[in-house]
């Protein structure tokens, strides 16, 4: 049954210029499913995270297309019905998880708060609740009575995985919830992350840059640049058959300790000025596949069911599979 | 370069860079009363009895957990911070033992590359400024040539487009560059960066990591890369150490390493390292919490309390001789090395 | 390092500061130029009695006679004699230490009570009219002088309209049992209505700006989206969070406003004839009342020093991060 | 004749910097042809004799001429002869507003004659150990107040006009054997009329040799609540604050506490101790006196039943019977024995007027008798109007047990202890004063307390006397105008203008040159604008005074034959030319006689 | 700029290059201005600010043009006159313009103001620099150093200052100076010790730059907003101080100031005699003076937006 259903959805930042972050981005999420959302800085991923939790900040909008949450449309919902939603529903494990806990109380306090907010609980209940949430996350019980600032990064980042369950939500955002962190905590507080959705069965979304992060802990995946969706499907069908140059450019320029040494690609060139309207797609300057077409609009095509490629294929994409494995394809655009 | 009669042992054939028995240790700070009723003042121990050397021309990774003293141990090779024990030798000289001539030759001579391409340029300088500040510090001639050419070696072509801009005015992977031409333009012989390209985006590493590569091949400079990414490690380094509550646990050529790593703690990181392929699934981490305060470290083996394989034997501290192949070159701090092998 | 080790300290340091500001003092007024008994003899005394005034006042030791005794008098209290009343400078202190506390404090406390709601209403309404009416209603208090605006209200509330006493402390010939009495009085309450206000119209600004600063940033803090989030009202938000959290740098800075008020005493004491330190220590050194001037300055350095060490503490009980080191 | 512009002299006048000679320096009026210029005087000044020169050889200088033999080139003027910058001493504005801005115009006036001046601010502690205390002054401007003991002449006379008291109140150093001889006999003159005389000559020499120059006899202005309180009574000389007063006055209703303000904080309650204006009548009040001055100022008996001088040299003073301490222990010729020698063993204010008592001794419990050393006429008004009666019970143990001071006159009672008409109730200081009647007391006061309030601000004041909290303001010092126009749109206060005792004056170093030659002090004193000074700077509120130092408001004692000075370039110039002064051709700077530069002792005319 | 835009220039139109380099670098220049004055648009409260600081400093350049009598000059006859055609504001008790005062006493207000900014930013900013950057004992010594001077109640030491010695507007300038950059060190040195520890000071120190060259080019240009900032608060406490201390008497009896002016409107008891004018402006001059520098102060404060506390 699908959770959750993003339909063309439009986000725009006001300001002078305006930025209009999202631009037309769609996909489902399926109950217990896991949706891997991956881009580089600036592609919109964060913002679409945001609009799905209703967290834009203050100047961002919601300017087209539709949200629908288990079945009910939460795009323009007002802040009341948004916090009835929130938590207890949703939760989200943001990016800056090692500053989300507020310095001046208790880790038993907060997790209190975020429960009795929604729940007629008793204090009791609600610390016992606590102590169960902090083993559930591998963290010793006694360790609700710290400030944060007695707390690691790593042990900060489980708090927030504890508090985000504490309501048993249907669905969890994880928004670049290890980008800070080395490679041992990441691995530690992704095994749990993934360990608890499987015990728990929320289906949670994804966030990140990091393309073996999806590979490693999601079912589907949504890939963008620039504020539109550039391929999305199933994990193992992008990985193994992914056409659209930027995915095959991103999966090229990441390093492995897997496998045989390779030469990792890059792609020169930086994102689109996304205060700027683009017609065609926003990857045609840096794209050494680019075409004239690639100017005009560029329709979604569904190669194989369910998976989807924002490309109009200038050359067939086993061209472009081979070719974006070196680093002169890409270097040869830039010198035009 | 002119070379004056004080100036360092050019013709030196040894590593450009060796260290032994390296220490910084930082005092902890203690209150004015701790102090007066004579407590003793505790230790940090950032940089732990580290032995080192790197050749010219080759790059050495350095990896590890944040914490583990890798980025302490980069900022004392080149200087910026006093080690409190062991001996550092730049081209066969003892650091502590240079005269000021031969100091400002081996100033000129290291440079750092820092991990945040945000902070690392001074957001007043203009690239040209920047570029030549070295050059002034160091009272270099032709500067605009070298400024041209040290720009055209990161990459920064044509380097007019560059020279007056300043740093809020450029990306990420081009501040980056312009941190490896402010570090290149005085031709330095001993390089370390620590995580350059961390903070950057993906599409842009592999171009600032293989920029960094085919420098130090060209320059024959002796590097060493810090990182926490033995995936990033991989592309970069020729040999790697992999370092622990200020020890080095593990040494060896990369390659050998990756595929087969000794020490358990290596083997840990390396197992935390995702990897971009579907069919590798998430798995239980062989490493549970976090490193130990570095001031009260555990007796024996540092990685005993959280080694799954620790054993009574772990309480004796094991040296890098602890585990070594026959060529020498691949070493490991364990006593246990052969035993977890044929687990 | 625990509480205890900190406020030791803190104790330590303090004394020495006090002391080093005492020494600075002592020299400052022996370097000045002029003969500080100068009023006080001068009517016609002969020489011999000049002398035996001065000897009086141990002027006639070598001055690190002087230095020590007067170092010795910062702990016993004996701050010599009055040159002009012949009084015992820490009975002259006594008296009126009370009476600048008292308005000292109200008037501190009550531009907290004001000024902090003040600017935490400021950062709520971040860009709109009325902030910036704020704003600028703010800076206009924290530009006026005390006195100029302490003269307008006495001119409006006092002179034109006669509803509060000009000055003064207190009605005529009312004799209190204790100064607890007194400063409990309507009639005491009534004179303190005018300068406490004067005062609070000053330094409400300090917390009232601060506070709005500080919230804004708190606001943009993570943790305060997080408890957004969590779908905490906004209300909640605001007072647990976001007016907690910026409650801290304020603390600071009511040493800093204590510290000002302190000395701003002697305009405000000036104005509204409060028989406070601060009128007490500008009659003294108009008159070349050199204890009674060094006295006082004293005091009122102290009580900086002690609001600086109460704001300490107070941080650091507000705080948890820190943690005395 | 006058020197100055047409218009009014304070008007179109710059403040002069404080430092540095700016206006002063005088140009040379068509300098050129001097000797064929000269005859024809100032165009429009009727012309006034040149003193030793004819009208055909005179200079004219800018308003005044000077004959051609005073005029000499620079290359014969000798260095010692020049005149260095005359520096005015005064206190701020702030503090005196009017005294600083007389002192502005007379300094300007001086500068006329080719000096250089300016005028020096200082506070009147900085001024007091300057010109107390030091002899490195030139001018200064000086106020004294009138009290009680002033009333009589004699403490002006002497202390201010005897050459022995230089570095005391005579602090200008000035010296006239006539003057002492003659200021010193009227002190053992019993004969009134007689006294009176030599008073009056001794004001003549003063006069003319004019040491110091007397501005006014400033007004003392005493505003009450005339609806509250009858018997207010204005004393000559002393104004409405007075004993009689508050001895006298009433209450018309039912408030019968009197609130009267001061601007200042009473400096102590300590019988030997009055030093502070303020602190005048509350001792009074606390503290009985053996004397006290009656309307005419002159000494009455008070505790005292009479003064009987059995002889020149002996007092027998018997004092009320039957009359107590505020603590009920009866007052007995042994306290005031104890009482007046307290003054003869430490040094106090009043061990001047008790030097001349030889003896002290107790006749019987009710009489004491003083015996002198020489016959001593102030005794009455400035030893026994002012020394305060004591319980000796208190004292003795105060000064044996308690006291950790030396002096008794620093030693603060916690409950001060007399026998006046009233009681100390409490001192909160820098506040009130609270004294209530002692219904004992032999001459009591028809009202039940009065407090005196500390009030500094005198907008602060006069508001509470015009909202009816305060009765009567004891010092108001701020404007006298304001002060009227509010009594006037008042009918429920009064006022009163009165002229004091006390003087204003700007006194010369007289041990200083240029001043120690008699004919520059006297050019000094024709340079002041008197009526100006008093009538527009002082606003009317005092008399002028002639250069005399006592008040026209002791009417029989003041001379008042004395001529003014007259307000005068020319008369100025005539002084200094008659004196030798010379001017300088190329620039018209004053210059001192070449054979008068040094202090010789007599340079008497 | 992004990688593509980048074109070569034409080697053979050296010419035109030079042209275009120095079009653009003027380009440049002009930006950096417009981004240094551009938080002016964003800020319209720095603006008045900045529009009322102008006006004073014009009135007190101009002041003998603009003052229609000399500040000093007496009018007997014309004492206490209320406001007219001939006496804008009118005159005070010695018959002085009070236009003419208020004029000439915007200058002692500005230097006064500007003094002691200049001598609490510099002596503040020094501090906080070499404290900060090195740390250790000189950090130790140089911060006691700022606790005494915390320690030190403001008003009152000022005046004893100015009491002792003589009463002048350099006096006070100095008694400011002497404690007023403490804050400015504190908050500049908290500053230093976040910038040395940045990778950009690191790097100048990896190059082997001195320290006074790392302190003054790198760091104090980082920290020169802050003291830009501190230092318009000065002007602001420097010229509240003047008047108050004026006020309390112990101000330069000559001088014209704004402060004297109250003085001696308090003295003459202009109040109690309804001359307003006489009273409230020089207050209202204190006040836009003060409150020009506390906009300008807050205006750039909005940009840069540390953590800052104000006095």
């Amino acid at each position: 049954m699908t959770l959750l259903e993003v339909n063309d959805l439009h986000v725009t930042y006001a300001g002078d210029p305006a930025v209009e972050a999202v631009r037309g981005v769609s996909f489902t999420l399926e109950e217990g499913e896991t949706l891997g959302i991956v881009g580089e800085s600036g592609c919109g991923k964060t913002t679409l995270a945001q609009a799905v939790m209703g967290a834009l900040p203050d100047n961002g909008e919601i300017t087209g297309g539709e949200i629908i949450f288990d079945g009910q449309d939460i795009t323009h919902l007002s802040n009341r019905q948004r916090r009835e939603i929130r938590w207890e529903r949703m939760s989200m494990i943001s990016q800056s998880a090692m500053n989300s806990l507020d310095p001046v109380y208790r880790v038993k306090d907060q997790i209190r708060e975020a429960i009795q907010e929604h729940r007629d609980v008793s204090d009791a209940e609600a610390y016992e609740r606590s102590r169960e949430l902090m083993e559930l996350v591998g963290l010793d019980p006694d360790r609700v009575e710290d400030y944060p600032h007695q707390l690691s990064g790593g042990m900060r980042q489980r708090v927030i995985i504890a508090m985000s369950l504490a309501l048993d939500p249907d669905l969890i955002i994880a928004d670049e919830p290890t980008t800070a962190l080395d490679v041992i905590i990441q691995e530690q507080i992704l095994y749990r992350i993934k360990e608890l959705q499987r015990e728990l069965g929320n289906s949670m979304v994804m966030v990140t840059h990091d393309i073996s992060v999806v590979a490693e802990t999601c079912d589907s995946m949504v890939v963008m640049y620039g504020g539109e969706l550039m391929e999305a499907g199933n994990v193992d069908e992008i990985f193994n058959n992914a056409h659209h140059p930027y995915t095959l450019g991103l999966q090229n320029a990441f390093p492995s300790v897997e496998g045989e040494k390779r030469d990792l690609t890059s792609i020169p060139g930086s994102p689109p000025d996304l205060s700027e309207p683009l017609e065609g797609c926003p990857f045609a300057s840096r794209c050494p596949f680019a075409a004239p077409e690639c100017e005009e609009k560029v329709p979604v095509r569904e190669p194989v069911d369910g998976h989807r490629v924002r490309c109009h294929e200038p050359v067939p994409f086993e061209q472009i599979r081979d070719r974006s494995g070196e680093d002169e394809t890409w270097l040869s655009q830039n010198k035009v | 370069m002119a070379i004056t009669e004080q100036s360092l042992n050019w013709d030196y054939d040894g590593p450009i860079m060796e260290v032994a028995g390296l220490e910084k240790h930082f005092p902890q700070s203690t209150g004015i009363v701790h102090q007066l009723i004579g407590g003793d003042t505790k230790h940090v121990k950032a940089v732990d009895g580290v032995d080192m050397a790197i050749e010219s021309g080759e790059t050495m990774g350095l990896v590890g957990e944040s914490g583990c003293g890798k980025s302490t141990l980069g900022e004392v090779l080149i200087g910026l911070q006093e080690p409190t024990g062991g001996s550092i030798k730049f081209l066969g000289t003892e650091l502590s033992s240079m005269s000021d001539a031969q100091h400002k030759e081996f100033r000129r001579n290291v440079q750092m590359i820092f991990q945040d391409p945000y902070e690392s340029l001074n957001p007043r300088f203009s690239v040209e400024q920047w570029i030549r500040e070295p050059l002034e510090v160091h009272d270099i001639d032709n500067q605009d040539e070298r400024i041209y050419e040290a720009l055209e070696r990161a990459e920064l072509t044509p380097p007019e487009n560059y020279i007056g801009e300043h740093p809020h005015e450029l990306s990420g992977g081009e501040r980056q560059r312009v941190s490896i031409a402010r570090a290149l333009v005085l031709e330095p012989k001993f390089i370390v960066a620590d995580e350059p390209v961390s903070m950057l985006d993906v599409s842009v590493r592999a171009s600032i990591l293989n920029l960094l590569r085919k420098l130090v091949d060209e320059l024959d400079m002796g590097a060493l890369y810090i990182s926490h990414d033995l995936s990033l490690i991989r592309q970069m380094c020729d040999r790697t150490s992999v370092m622990y509550l200020g020890k080095v646990v593990e040494r060896g050529p990369t390659e050998r390493l990756i595929k087969g790593p000794k020490h358990p703690y290596a083997r840990a990181l390396l197992d935390a390292v995702p990897v971009p392929n579907p069919e590798h699934n998430i798995s239980e981490p062989q490493l549970e919490g976090e490193p130990p305060d570095p001031v009260d470290l555990p007796e024996g083996c540092n990685f005993r309390p959280r080694c799954p394989f620790a054993a009574e034997e772990c309480f004796e501290e094991p040296g890098l001789d602890a585990y070594e192949t026959a060529d020498g070159e691949h070493a490991a701090a364990c006593w246990r090395v052969e035993t977890v092998d044929e687990m | 390092m625990g509480l205890k080790e900190f406020v030791t300290r803190r104790i330590i340091q303090i004394v020495v500061l006090y002391f080093a500001i005492a020494t600075m003092l002592f020299f400052l007024f022996r370097a000045a130029p002029g003969d500080p008994l100068a009023a006080y003899i001068g009517t016609g005394f002969t020489q011999e009695q000049a002398a035996q005034i001065r000897a009086t006042f141990g002027l006639d030791q070598p001055i690190h006679v002087q230095y020590w005794k007067y170092m010795t008098s910062l702990v016993t209290f004996n701050f010599g004699l009055s040159y002009i009343t012949g009084d015992p400078v820490w009975g002259i202190i006594q008296d009126r230490i009370w009476n600048t506390l008292v308005l000292m404090g109200t008037s501190v406390i009550l531009a907290y009570l004001i000024g902090v709601p003040f600017g935490a209403y400021l950062a709520w309404n971040r860009g709109t009219k009325r902030e910036r009416f704020g704003v600028v209603f703010a800076l206009i208090s924290r530009s006026a002088p005390v006195f100029w605006t302490g003269l307008l209200g006495i001119w409006i509330f006092s002179f034109k309209l006669g509803w509060l006493p000009a000055g003064s402390m207190s009605q005529p010939g009312v004799t209190y049992s204790s100064k607890l009495a007194q400063f409990t009085s309507p009639s005491f309450l009534r004179h303190l209505i005018l300068p406490a206000l004067v005062q609070a119209f000053y330094f409400y600004s300090l917390p009232a700006l601060l506070m709005r600063n500080s919230m804004l940033e708190v606001m943009n803090e993570d943790f305060v989206d997080f408890a957004e989030l969590k779908g905490i009202s906004d209300f909640s938000v605001m007072l647990k969070h976001a007016a907690r959290n910026a409650l801290l740098p304020i603390v600071t800075a009511f040493a800093v406003a204590a510290g000002f008020a302190v000395g701003g005493s002697v305009v405000l004491e000036t104005v509204f004839a409060w028989p406070g330190l601060g009128r007490e220590m500008v009659r003294a050194v108009i008159a070349n009342d050199y204890p009674v001037a060094q006295a006082t300055f004293l005091i009122l350095a102290g009580l900086v020093l002690v609001a600086n060490f109460l704001a300490d503490l107070a941080y650091g009980y507000l705080d948890p991060r820190i943690t005395y080191d | 004749m006058t020197d100055q512009p047409p218009d009014n002299p304070l008007q179109r006048r710059n403040f002069l910097k404080k430092t540095g000679a700016v206006g002063a320096t005088v140009t040379l009026a068509s300098f050129a042809g001097c000797a064929g210029d000269g005859g024809g005087g100032g165009d429009d000044t009727d012309t006034e004799t040149v003193a030793g020169g004819g009208g055909d050889d005179t200079v004219q200088m800018e308003g005044f001429q000077v004959p051609s033999e005073n005029v000499v080139p620079q290359s014969e003027l000798d260095e010692a002869q020049a005149i260095p910058e005359l520096t005015l001493i005064v206190n701020p504005p702030d503090a005196q507003p009017d005294d600083h801005e007389t002192s502005m115009f007379v300094s300007e006036e001086i500068a006329k004659l080719g000096l250089d001046t300016t005028v020096e601010t200082m506070t009147w502690p900085s001024q007091s150990s300057t010109v107390w205390d030091g002899t490195d002054w030139d001018m200064t401007f000086w106020q004294m107040v009138g009290r009680p003991s002033r009333l009589d002449p004699d403490e002006f006379s002497v202390q201010m006009g005897h050459s022995s008291f230089q570095q005391g109140y005579n602090y200008y150093f000035w010296e006239d054997e006539e003057y002492d001889e003659k200021v010193m006999a009227q002190r053992e003159e019993l004969d009134q009329a007689a006294r009176e005389e030599l008073i009056k000559e001794c004001q003549q020499i003063f006069h003319d040799r004019g040491p110091s120059t007397f501005l006014m006899y400033p007004d003392k202005t005493i505003p009450w609540n005339s609806e509250r309180w009858d018997g207010v009574v204005e004393l000559n000389g002393m104004g409405a604050v007075n004993m009689l007063t508050f001895s006298n006055i009433e209450p018309t209703g039912d408030r019968t506490e009197l609130n009267i303000a001061y601007d200042q904080e009473l400096q102590a309650l300590n019988p030997f101790d009055q030093s502070g204006e303020i602190d005048m009548i509350q001792h009074r009040m606390i503290w009985d006196r053996l004397a006290w001055p009656n309307e005419s100022a002159l000494p009455e008996p008070r505790l005292a039943e009479e003064f009987n001088w059995k002889d020149d040299t002996t007092l027998e003073v018997p004092i009320k019977e039957g009359h107590t301490f505020h603590d009920g222990e009866p007052v007995t010729a042994e306290d005031v024995k104890y009482s007046y020698n307290i003054h003869r063993d430490y040094s106090t204010y009043f061990s001047g007027p008790v030097e001349p008592v030889n003896e002290i001794t107790v006749v019987d419990d009710h009489t004491v008798e003083f015996s002198f050393d020489y016959h001593f006429a102030p005794f009455p008004m400035a030893a026994m109007g002012r020394i305060a009666i004591i319980p000796k019970h208190k004292w003795t143990d105060i000064i044996e047990n308690r006291m950790d001071v030396e002096n008794p006159m620093l030693y603060q009672e916690e409950e001060p202890l007399g026998s006046g008409p009233m009681e100390f109730v409490h001192w909160r200081s820098s506040e009130e004063v609270r004294l209530e009647r002692f219904d004992d007391h032999f001459d009591p006061i028809a009202y039940e307390a009065r407090n005196s309030r500390i009030i500094p601000s005198v907008q602060t004041m006069l508001t509470q006397l015009e909202n009816g909290t305060l009765d009567m303001l004891a010092n108001y010092r701020g404007d006298k105008d304001v002060l009227r126009d509010r009594v006037d749109a008042n009918d429920s206060l009064s006022m009163a203008a009165t002229t004091t005792v006390g003087f204003k004056q700007i006194s010369y170093n007289n041990d200083r040159p240029p001043f120690h030659i008699d004919g520059f002090r006297r050019a000094m004193n024709h340079r002041f604008d008197k009526e100006t000074i008093v009538n527009d700077i002082y606003g009317g509120w005092g008399s002028i005074a002639p250069n005399t130092l006592v008040s026209s408001a002791l009417e029989s004692w003041h001379n008042d034959e004395l001529e003014r000075y007259e307000f005068s370039l020319q008369a100025a110039a005539n002084e200094l030319i008659e004196a030798g002064f010379v001017w300088d051709e190329s620039d018209g700077m004053l210059y001192m006689p070449a054979d008068n530069t040094e202090i010789d002792g007599d340079d008497k005319p | 700029m992004s990688d593509q835009n980048k074109t070569a220039l034409d080697s053979e139109s050296n010419v035109d290059a030079l042209d275009t380099e120095l079009s653009t670098w003027r380009e440049r220049q002009a930006d950096a201005w417009r981004r240094r004055l551009a938080f002016l648009k964003r800020e319209p409260m720095g603006l008045a600010g900045i529009l009322i600081l102008l006006a004073i400093v014009l009135v007190a350049i101009f002041a003998p043009v603009i003052a229609p009598y000399e500040p000093t000059e007496t009018d007997y006859g014309n004492s206490l006159a209320p406001p007219s055609a001939e006496h804008p504001l009118g005159t005070d008790s010695a018959g002085r313009d009070i236009f003419s005062q208020l004029v000439f006493g915007a200058r002692p207000a500005l230097q006064i103001g500007l003094l002691s900014a200049i001598s609490v930013a510099f002596v503040g900013m020094n501090v906080g620099l070499v404290a900060g950057y090195y740390g250790g004992y000189v950090d130790d010594a140089l911060m006691r150093l700022v606790d005494f001077a915390y320690g030190i109640p403001f008003t009152p030491f000022i005046i004893v200052l100015v009491a002792l010695w003589e009463p002048s507007k350099w006096t006070i300038v100095g008694a400011i100076a002497l404690l007023l950059w403490r804050q400015t060190a504190r908050v500049v040195r908290s500053h230093v010790l976040n910038l040395k520890e940045k990778p950009f000071v690191k790097s100048a120190r990896t190059v082997g730059a001195s320290d006074r060259r790392i302190i003054y080019r790198h760091i104090a240009p980082n920290v020169l907003p802050l003291v830009f900032l501190y230092g318009s608060f000065a002007i602001a406490w420097a010229i509240l101080t003047e008047a108050a201390i004026s006020y309390l008497g112990f101000g330069d009896p000559t001088a014209v100031t704004w402060g004297q002016m109250l003085q001696s409107a308090q003295q003459s008891q202009a109040l109690a005699r309804d001359a307003w004018w006489w009273f409230t402006m020089p207050g209202i001059a204190i006040m836009l003076t003060v409150i020009s520098a506390f906009l300008i102060g807050r205006g750039y404060e909005e940009q840069l937006n540390p953590e800052l506390q104000e006095p």
